[in-house]
């Protein structure tokens, strides 16, 4: 058989896999241009959305022909069809504007990653071990479907559970209906930057459960509490391109922007005035401005609306906060705070953010509280250049959802034998990775009797699994998302699949629904749809008879132009924010509690969202891998930053191998003299030291997380990881430090004289 | 008259986010060197963003200056290479012919601004990685230089377009891929020579510098000083 | 001296006809390594440069470091030669020929290393200009295609310099050799015969070579410091460079003359044809050179730090007190602080051992130099971001000691094929011994005055 | 190849044979073309080590520098036209970049032109052909001597040379 011919009956066998992996034919052409379609070195573009992380920004995916090997049928063969080949932002998307990050433009390494598990897998050895066979997807489905419960045993709580990355979109709805069915929990959601306390916050001080949208743009001055809104925080595509504008956008207008923090982050770097507070104190730093502008009139007290309510004393002026006591406690000097305080005031529209370590505290509500009232006081909420709440777009399902138990709480069941769990499943979490040692997270799992994951690559959780049925990339299959931040819109994004696709993988979506088919029952009455296309289709055909971005006469029109557009944004922005779920107590602003002993664990040690790996799970692209991080300017590396100072009184030199100890656990890691990072905090960013992520993340570097204590927030039990205590001696070797930066100075020689 | 293709950077403007060099390399097949060779200081990247602190703890800030190749008019890069793998093409782009370059090193030395980078061994890409690769631009075998080249593929297709439907190329039609990922806006592309594009206006302005000027190197990327906040209310 | 002609002959032809053990050893150990640094290169050029130490941003260092040494070690020879030549010192009769063919052997390395540190250097031949299918020429802006001119032209003309008073001795050796080498000597004398044609003819284009060459190998060496020059890079461009070079490397090249002609006295036995005064002589050259290097490196570094330029102050600073300042200060020693005070008395310079301990550590010195004059201003140059540094791998390391084998491997075999000593002119240079007595006042008359 | 000639120890010797030689060569019959004189060494300050040291070789050695120096320049700007490419924001035709390769063709225009002028002036190479020779002639030895000379003035030369003090005295060809 001659190439051409193998080529042929290659490419129809994929076809057809294409076909009943993604739905009827008839779509095909919306969906997909045609292989025929496709003109060797012509561009073809289309949009798909971005899930590199929560933010959710619109993509236009390039897509050119090209010649892939690929597996069809259990068939190996050269299969010419359309690849992606660069991401760009979707320049009609409300969040992203046409822009994309670093993360978003890797996103092409996660598709075309050789670590990718290619086929359906059943665990051959021990667990752990690694070893894995590959099945059929047939054989694969009815495994799992025999491992789920038709129902809800009557009387004793089900045995199932399943673990996911928070989800905003019809996936979370297809599970959340899948689990009711067969009388499960709701899904239990992990990520380590879990956003749980300002979500709470702001429900409590503007009756919005959910991340603020910053209308940078428009705002005269930025005071930010620890927030790295220009890196890895919140939407952060949106948030750059409103800075952009709001450094040099407006013909002679230039926004201050004043950040509060304790180790230079990326965004704190751009700072106009960089102010240094002591790690959790950004609450009382608050409250004493506020006490500033109130005692010198510059706002009412009564502007502080809900948010100021629920502050102790808020209408007496604040009476506990003056500068002089805050001072002391913040490090803040007296002179600054009320300066600090004139100046917000004098610069409306003003907007106060609070993120990051400032909320990974024992008193990290209190914290974002202090901050939203001070907000409020300045007359910042719902107002140009202030802060705003995304209005959810008209989709039932996704209104008013569930919340699931904590991972920390469903190990404990599980280790405790209080409430044992069969049958786990998950879905592109990884906690294994990102718990704190005092968890047992990877005992608990052990215990579990059969656990089935979804996942695109083995990283530390899913190679525990039994069962591993591979998703598809989101460039390869249908995604929605429904932005929580980032826009004044509501918007309703769809990416249909940009490509084939690559691997013998199939959409964790439509396997769910294939499982409830097989099992029938519940399952298979409350999902009722063939493929999770056709319960896209149904969820948008709904948003037709709302204004919005798209009018069409049809349903099919509507359905093959939000396609087209990718995704509906609805008209207008509402700057509603509704009125405020109070809190019984009042809320006292105070400085945290940390985990050891402050003479012994002499520094404050902050984890913080790397730059190029989040929060681990982009350690596994080269890219990201040897992207310079902007400060340390580090790659392929993990390290522990020190204050040069610090560094000179231990003797520590650049890169020196340094044991970073707390209560709870023990790490090697590279010392990176930071000059902006206090004397008494070291920081360490989160991401490296995965022990089994694929061959470019595994065994490189360390993982802060396997220190961290296990201290909470006070209020809302979230984990606060910016509360543990470490101490710091050499190893006395060098360690891996890789910099692709030299000097730190652009005048050495000036600064050495200085 | 020609295009002059140029590019305006706003530090005020720039936050660090290296969108630009993810983009670069999905762009230009840029090869990842893995951590052995990017210890060695061999790891390509056409654009990056310099770092540079002002200052002590407490009172310390930092500048972020994004390099690229400064499309020098008079490269010192240029009449060094005894090849002309190195030379100025007809747009005044500082143009770098792969296949004639027999890898001297010598532009790498003049080049002031370190912007040319030197296959010291055969790029890999583990497969499928490879499928990833920009058909529009060729890739760099051992022993060459290679550099930015304002993503010269996209130049020629925008003009082609333009050709062929008959009308002149729109300002902002097109962009470099560090330009169009840049979610500030700190980059700015266009032509010099059309006196009403966003690029020839910025490069006017009074915070408008080049770099490393005093080398009479003549670049056509313009640096937009960082701004400081003045208070209108004590002015 | 008093010698016969038939003594001189047997003393400067005896390393021709025969070799001891000792010098195959030698041959054997040199050509080991040689061979081994033939092996480092064919393993670089398979897997790339990045085998070498080499970085970004230090894209040169020991490559050109060598390149740029043997160069200068090349103007040893022919240079100075051509300077005793042109004002006829008579002492340099001994010394000539083994000085012109350092040159050769050293010119001949150091043109190997442009090409052992392309990135592919089986297209080195796009160097050279000639109408290829490709229908580009070099481009002649580049420095790199000015040494290509320069080195060539020097390594013609000095290869005829070396030869040209060759042919006499052949032909010496011709006639006392029998076998084989009465052929090869035959053939590589030209047959020549010694009219006095062929004599005037032989001594004039000698004298037309000795001024020509000298304008030549200034312009090799200021064109090799122009490599460097002609790039803005802080500490290279310098309108110093072309003088400091060619002092420098007449400075080492004369340091290696020494040592190569104290080696070969004791080898080949020639103490009665070395003598304490040709060191004695080269001392003072030395000495001179000594103090015109140190006043170079001293104009140099002071205009650099007057002129207080950010970019080439961070270099400066790096080999005054950074990075390479234990390099830079061992060359000030090795450069000057040890030879100067030696050379400088008279009683030391002429004992030849003190006169070779000077040289050594300026071979070592001037190697440092050129390394110096490269790395460190690549490590810093202007944007401190880009900052790095240099550390050589094994491959770099071998291919240097390999051309310090090959150096003296083909100077080996140069003395199995050349008397050492150009010996007609040696012959001239000795007084003559008197004539008959039955010669006539008149005749003396008629011959003697001439010669004046 | 028939001749006469005598080896003498010195120079002085040698220059009475010669001047002795050239005053009989009229009378005995042969042309001063036909006296020969070899030495292991130049004698350029006696007489017999001046015969024909007349020559151009400077001339042209300046002339073929000449040469050199106009093609190299010719040549490269030629190149520089042939194929046009600004690098540097140079001129097309750089003159003092190309003055230096002028310089160095210049140069080895000298060097050429005075090794082959030498070459041909020294009729070398000759390894053909029967020249008269002795291998003393490199032992220092003076070698003055008559070639085909007359059958009547052989034993006449032989004595003459004698007296001049010609240490050995070969004849040939008979």
């Amino acid at each position: 058989m001659d190439r051409r011919n193998f080529l042929k009956i290659s490419a129809v066998g994929s076809a057809t896999a294409a076909l009943d992996a993604c739905g009827k034919p008839e779509r095909q052409l919306i969906r997909f241009i045609p292989e025929e379609d496709l003109i060797p070195g012509v561009a073809q573009w289309k949009p798909g959305i971005c899930t590199q992380c929560g933010a959710g920004c619109g993509l236009q995916v390039r897509v050119m022909e090209g010649e892939a090997e690929v597996t069809r049928k259990g068939q190996l063969g050269l299969m010419s069809m359309g690849l992606a080949k660069k991401l760009e932002g979707n320049a009609a998307h409300p969040v992203n504007h046409g822009k994309l990050c670093a993360w978003g433009q890797a996103g092409l390494q996660v598709t075309y990653n050789p670590d990718r598990i290619r086929f359906p897998l059943r665990r051959s050895g021990a667990r752990g071990s690694g070893e894995y066979q590959e099945i059929s997807w047939e054989e694969g489905i009815k495994e799992l479907a025999s491992h789920l419960p038709q129902s809800k045993p009557a009387g004793k709580h089900s045995a199932v559970a399943f673990l996911t990355e928070p989800l905003s979109d019809h996936r979370s709805v297809l599970i959340e209906k899948f689990l009711a069915a067969i009388g499960a929990p709701p899904a239990v959601e992990f990520e380590f930057f879990e956003q749980t306390v300002l979500r709470r916050a702001n429900e409590l001080s503007f009756g919005h459960h959910q991340l603020p949208t910053v209308d940078l743009a428009n705002t005269n001055y930025v005071l930010s509490f620890g927030a790295d809104f220009l890196g890895t925080w919140n939407s952060p595509v949106a948030q750059s391109v409103g800075y952009g504008t709001m450094r040099q956008g407006r013909p002679g207008m230039r926004g201050k922007f004043v950040q509060v923090e304790a180790r230079m982050s990326q965004t704190g770097a751009n700072a106009d005035e960089w102010v240094y507070a002591r790690p959790g104190t950004e609450g009382l730093l608050a409250l004493g401005i506020a006490h500033v502008i109130l005692k010198e009139n510059l706002r009412p007290a009564a502007s502080g609306g809900d948010a100021g309510e629920q502050i102790d004393g808020w209408s007496k002026g604040l009476p506990d906060y003056a500068p002089e006591a805050v001072a002391k406690l913040t490090g803040v000097e007296v002179a600054r705070i009320e300066r600090l305080a004139r100046e917000l005031a004098a610069h409306p529209p003003a907007v106060v953010m609070i993120g990051g370590a400032s909320l990974a505290q024992t008193n990290g509500l209190a914290n974002a509280l202090a901050a939203n009232a001070l907000n409020g006081l300045l007359e910042s909420v719902g107002k140009p250049g202030g802060i705003f709440f995304t209005p959810p777009p008209p989709l039932p399902d996704l209104a008013n959802r569930k919340e699931g138990a904590s991972v920390a709480a469903l190990c404990e069941g599980v280790l405790k034998g209080s409430s044992p769990v069969e049958t786990l499943l998950v879905y592109s979490a990884n906690p294994v990775f990102a718990s704190p040692p005092a968890w047992r997270v990877r005992e608990a799992l052990e215990k579990v009797s059969y656990i089935a994951s979804f996942g695109s690559f083995v990283d530390e959780t899913s190679s525990l699994a039994d069962l591993i049925l591979p998703d598809h990339s989101y460039l390869e299959s249908w995604v929605d998302n429904i932005p929580e931040s980032g826009t004044m819109q509501a918007v309703a994004s769809l990416g249909p699949p940009a490509m084939h696709p690559l691997h013998h993988t199939r959409a964790m979506p439509d396997v769910l629904l294939e499982v409830a088919q097989q099992m029938g029952g519940n399952a298979a009455k409350a999902l009722q749809w063939k493929t999770y296309q056709d319960m896209l289709q149904a969820a948008f055909g709904s948003l037709r008879s709302h204004p919005g971005s798209i009018t069409a006469k049809s349903a099919d029109d509507f359905w093959s132009e939000v396609q087209e557009k990718g995704g509906w944004w609805g008209a207008g922005s509402s700057l509603s924010v509704r009125t405020a779920t109070k809190s019984t107590v009042a809320v006292k602003a105070s400085v945290p509690r940390f985990d050891g002993d402050a003479q012994e664990y002499s520094f404050n040690f902050l984890p913080y969202a790397s730059q190029q790996f989040g929060d681990g799970r982009h350690a596994n692209l080269p890219w990201m891998q040897e992207m310079p991080d902007a400060i340390s300017t580090a790659m392929w590396s993990a390290w522990v930053e020190i204050n040069p100072q610090t560094a000179e009184r231990m003797g520590i030199r650049q890169g020196e191998l340094l044991e970073v100890a707390s209560q709870h656990g023990k790490l090697q890691a590279p010392a990176l003299l930071a000059p902006g990072i206090a004397p008494d905090v070291v920081a360490m960013p989160v991401g490296q030291g995965h022990e089994n992520y694929g061959r470019y993340a595994s065994g490189r570097g360390a993982n802060p997380i396997k220190i961290l204590a296990p201290a909470t927030e006070a209020e809302t039990g979230a984990l606060a990881w910016a509360s543990t205590r470490v101490k710091i001696t050499r190893v006395g070797q060098p360690g891996k430090l890789i910099l692709f930066g030299g000097g730190v100075r652009e005048w050495p020689l000036e600064d050495r004289r200085r | 008259m020609g295009h002059r293709w140029g590019m305006v950077i706003d530090e005020d403007r720039c936050t660090g986010c290296e969108a630009c060099v993810a983009a670069c390399h999905a762009e230009n097949n840029i090869a990842t060197v893995g951590d052995d060779e990017a210890s060695r200081g061999r790891a390509l990247h056409w654009i990056r963003v310099e770092r540079y602190y002002e200052g002590d703890f407490p009172d310390i800030r930092v500048k972020y200056r994004p390099v690229l190749c400064q499309q020098c008019s008079d490269a010192p890069c240029e009449p060094v290479c005894p090849t002309y793998a190195s030379y100025q093409n007809d747009e005044g782009l500082n143009a770098q012919v792969y296949n004639r370059c027999i890898g001297t090193r010598y532009c790498a030395n003049a080049c002031p601004y370190m912007v040319r980078f030197f296959n010291f061994y055969n790029p890999v890409w583990d497969k499928p990685l490879d499928l990833q690769f920009n058909p529009d631009v060729s890739l760099r075998s051992v022993g060459i230089m290679e550099k930015c080249t304002f993503c010269i593929q996209r130049i020629k297709a925008a003009e082609i377009k333009a050709k062929a439907e008959k009308r002149p190329l729109k300002d902002g039609e097109f962009n470099p891929a560090c330009v169009q990922s840049c979610p500030a806006g700190a980059l700015i592309f266009g032509d010099l020579n059309d006196p009403d594009s966003r690029v020839s206006r910025l490069s006017k302005s009074s915070r408008g510098t080049t770099f490393l000027e005093e080398l009479g190197t003549h670049p056509k990327v313009v640096y937009l000083k960082r701004d400081t906040w003045h208070d209108e209310q004590n002015a | 001296m008093n010698k016969t002609p038939e003594q001189i002959n047997k003393d400067l032809l005896r390393p021709i006809y025969h070799a001891t053990w000792r010098f195959y050893a030698t041959a054997a150990v040199l050509a080991a390594l040689v061979a081994a640094a033939l092996f480092a290169w064919v393993y670089q050029m398979y897997y790339g440069l990045g085998i070498s130490g080499l970085n970004r941003p230090v894209f040169w260092a020991f490559y050109i470091t060598n390149f740029v040494f043997w160069i200068g070690i090349s103007h040893a020879g022919t240079l100075i030669s051509a300077i005793l030549r042109v004002c006829n010192a008579g002492w340099r009769r001994p010394v000539t020929r083994c000085a012109e063919a350092i040159t050769v052997f050293s010119l001949s390395i150091a043109g190997l290393f442009p090409l052992i540190h392309l990135g592919r250097p089986w297209l080195f031949f796009w160097l050279i200009p000639y109408p290829s299918e490709r229908g580009i020429w070099p481009q002649f802006r580049s420095p790199l295609l000015w040494d290509f001119f320069a080195i060539n032209t020097y390594l013609i003309g000095s290869v005829t310099f070396l030869l040209l008073p060759s042919f006499p001795d052949f032909a010496l050796i011709r006639d006392r050799a029998s076998g084989w080498r009465r052929k090869v000597y035959g053939i590589i004398s030209l047959g020549w015969r010694g009219t006095p044609k062929q004599w005037h003819r032989l001594e004039m284009a000698m004298r037309i070579m000795a001024v020509a060459i000298i304008p030549v190998a200034v312009s090799v060496h200021t064109i090799v410091s122009w490599d460097f020059a002609m790039a803005p890079v802080p500490g290279w461009h310098s309108t110093i460079f072309g003088p400091y070079f060619v002092a420098g490397a007449i400075f080492s090249g004369i340091a290696a003359l020494i040592v190569a002609m104290a080696l070969l006295r004791k080898l080949l036995h020639l103490e009665e044809y070395l003598r304490p005064i040709h060191f004695d002589n080269l001392g003072k050259l030395l000495l001179v050179m000594s103090l015109l290097w140190f006043y170079f490196v001293f104009a140099e570094r002071l205009t650099t730090w007057y002129g207080n330029f950010p970019g080439e102050m961070s270099v400066f600073w790096s080999t005054q007190i950074g990075r390479f300042s234990p390099l830079f200060w061992t060359m000030v020693f090795c450069n000057f602080l040890i030879p100067a005070p030696i050379l400088a008395i008279k009683s030391l310079r002429n004992k030849i051992g003190w006169t070779v301990a000077a040289s050594i550590p300026i071979i070592i010195g001037m190697w440092l130099e050129r390394f110096l004059i490269i790395v460190p201003s690549l490590s810093y140059k202007y944007l401190p971001y880009n900052f790095g540094t240099y550390w050589p791998s094994w491959v770099e390391i071998i291919i240097t000691i390999g051309t310090f084998a090959a150096m003296g491997l083909l100077y080996l075999i140069f003395s199995r094929i050349f008397p050492i000593i150009s010996i007609w002119e040696l012959k001239l240079g000795m007084p003559k011994k008197e004539e008959a007595p039955e010669l006539a006042p008149a005749e003396a008359a008629a011959g003697q005055p001439q010669a004046g | 190849m028939k001749a006469i000639y005598g080896l003498f120890p010195g120079p002085g010797s040698a220059q009475r044979a010669f001047d002795v030689l050239e005053r009989a060569e009229n009378e005995l019959g042969f042309t001063e073309g036909d006296i020969v004189v070899l030495s292991g060494e130049p004698y350029e300050e006696y007489g017999f080590g001046q015969r024909d040291n007349v020559t151009r070789m400077p001339w042209i050695a300046a002339l073929g520098g000449l040469v050199g120096g106009l093609s190299g320049w010719v040549f490269v700007v030629f190149t520089q036209k042939d194929y046009p490419m600004i690098s540097g924001g140079m001129q097309l035709v750089t003159k003092w970049p190309n003055g230096i390769i002028a310089y160095e063709l210049t140069m080895l225009g000298v060097i050429l032109a005075t090794l082959f002028t030498l070459l041909i002036a020294a009729r070398i190479p000759a390894w053909r052909g029967h020249k008269l020779y002795d291998p003393a002639v490199s032992n220092g030895k003076i070698l003055i001597g008559v070639l085909n000379p007359p059958e009547t003035a052989r034993e006449e030369l032989g004595i003459m040379l004698r007296a001049a003090g010609a240490e050995s005295l070969k004849d040939l060809g008979n």
